[in-house]
């Protein structure tokens, strides 16, 4: 299976949803267990909120851009905005730090994608934006525990 | 969504459905405080039976509101996580105040708790 | 409601259903009925199916790309391919008229296109490819008759 | 997915499910076609209830059918469209066999033109 798809939007809290539909159906015809869906869809997740509202701090105009290809069981993604950039990468990948506890954010979120990704790395400069990228490798498929 | 029950003896059960990301928890976070600054409230109980996804902005809500009971000494129960969410609280050091058992159990073992007091 | 999306991917019909899907999402928070999802649906699966099998004819390199924009109930919607054209636009948009009735295609793509939404336009060169544009109003949201 | 079921007469009754778009068509067109030309077909039944969509394509694969069928003059029969789906068989002039019945119902009418001929 190959397969690749760009997909960008507003930064806007709605479209958090409509990333982890519109990636979901992606990785679909990968036949993944429900697991590998849902850790997945929750990557997805995290990534984008963080774009839309530490990146953006949701302005509603600026574009966050997801790219992503399937090669065979391999998945590729990158979530992109070009927002405010990151002060300390290796600070902000602490668990429970974050900027916004006041918005009761629980600084969990790059510590939940390092847990169910495969591998990611984090490109940021300040004041020009923040790049994640992602790689999953979905397991082979077997005649039982899939989804249909 | 979430269903909010007051039940006896201060006791409020949560019950999430849909999805809980960042927009969902923004939604439904005065709903859910205003409902435990009404009466007296002692422990939560949050049933995720219903609830399809949740990512760290459910961590957020829930100790979000962990903070609000920590005052009066307040216990909070997470029930019927699916396993991916069983992972995220594991990593956010939740895993102890899971149960797998029913609401009924769990109003139960607060009870007992609150009586002792 | 103001929102935007552009959603990009290979020529496969595997995307239909993706496309389908994103498509669905982006407009969800307009609270539509479920005969304008329906309708909706069926727009951006005809205008995608011809950009991905008349096109490219299916050859899983090329991009096909949806442009949306939401403002307040007007949803507006472009479908391009940088494919092979159309050799002559009035008689394709013709009821029954395909160039592929070897594949069973039933050539009321179009006419289904024209049928679900407000207003439909189609520009095309020979040998570069396909706009399909397309506006549909969602009707205000009324307290009876919705989704949820 | 279809459901294809033999039926007495030469009837062959086919259930689409979930999503026929030109993708599925191609999925289901071979297993459909070869179970009309097993066994001496003169109807078929579509049943759509559990079609959560379908647009051009599904025209073209039940327009195939009948072409198939037009040897042996057979009927078709389409039950249970939605409305935007009914929609989409009256522009292709397909309402002449839109059946508002069951399946017993729809079974009973072929059966009398079949018994006629
Ligand atoms: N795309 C981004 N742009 C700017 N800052 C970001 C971005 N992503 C993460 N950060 C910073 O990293 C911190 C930690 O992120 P994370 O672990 O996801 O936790 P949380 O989102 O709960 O704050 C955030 O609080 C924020 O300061
Ligand atoms: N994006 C496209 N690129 C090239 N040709 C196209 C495109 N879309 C439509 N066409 C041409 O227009 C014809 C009619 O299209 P349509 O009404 O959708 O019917 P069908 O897809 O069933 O053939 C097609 O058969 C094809 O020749």
């Amino acid at each position: 299976m190959k397969n690749e798809l760009t997909l960008s939007f507003l930064a806007i809290e709605e479209n958090e949803a409509l990333a982890r539909m519109a990636m979901t159906c992606f990785i679909t015809p990968l036949d993944p267990t429900l697991e590998e869906i849902s850790e997945f869809k929750t990557i997805v997740s995290e990534a984008v909120t963080n774009a839309i509202i530490h990146g953006y701090e949701c302005d509603g105009k600026s574009l966050v851009t997801i790219h992503a290809t399937i090669e065979d069981r391999l998945i590729k993604m990158t979530v992109k905005d070009e927002g405010m950039g990151i002060f300390d990468v290796e600070q902000a990948m602490e668990p429970m730090f974050t900027t916004k506890p006041q918005m009761e954010r629980s600084g969990m979120g790059f510590t939940i994608m390092e847990s169910f990704a495969d591998c990611i790395r984090v490109d940021s400069t300040l004041g020009a934006g923040t790049i994640v990228t992602f790689e999953k490798n979905f397991s082979p498929v077997t005649e039982v525990s899939r989804m249909r | 969504m979430a269903t909010i029950t007051q039940l006896e003896n201060g006791i409020v059960l949560i019950t999430l459905a849909g999805e809980l990301d960042n927009h969902e928890a923004n939604q439904i976070r005065t709903e859910v405080s205003t409902a435990i600054f009404t009466g007296k409230t002692r422990a939560i109980i949050w049933d995720l039976y219903k609830l399809g996804f949740m990512d760290s902005a459910g961590i957020g809500l829930i100790l979000g509101r962990m903070r609000d009971l920590a005052p009066v000494n307040g216990e909070t129960l997470i029930l019927n996580p699916s396993p991916t969410m069983e992972k995220i609280f594991q990593f956010s050091g939740l895993s102890a105040v899971i149960r797998k058992c029913t609401v009924e159990e769990a109003i139960d073992e607060i009870g007992g708790v609150v009586h002792e007091k």
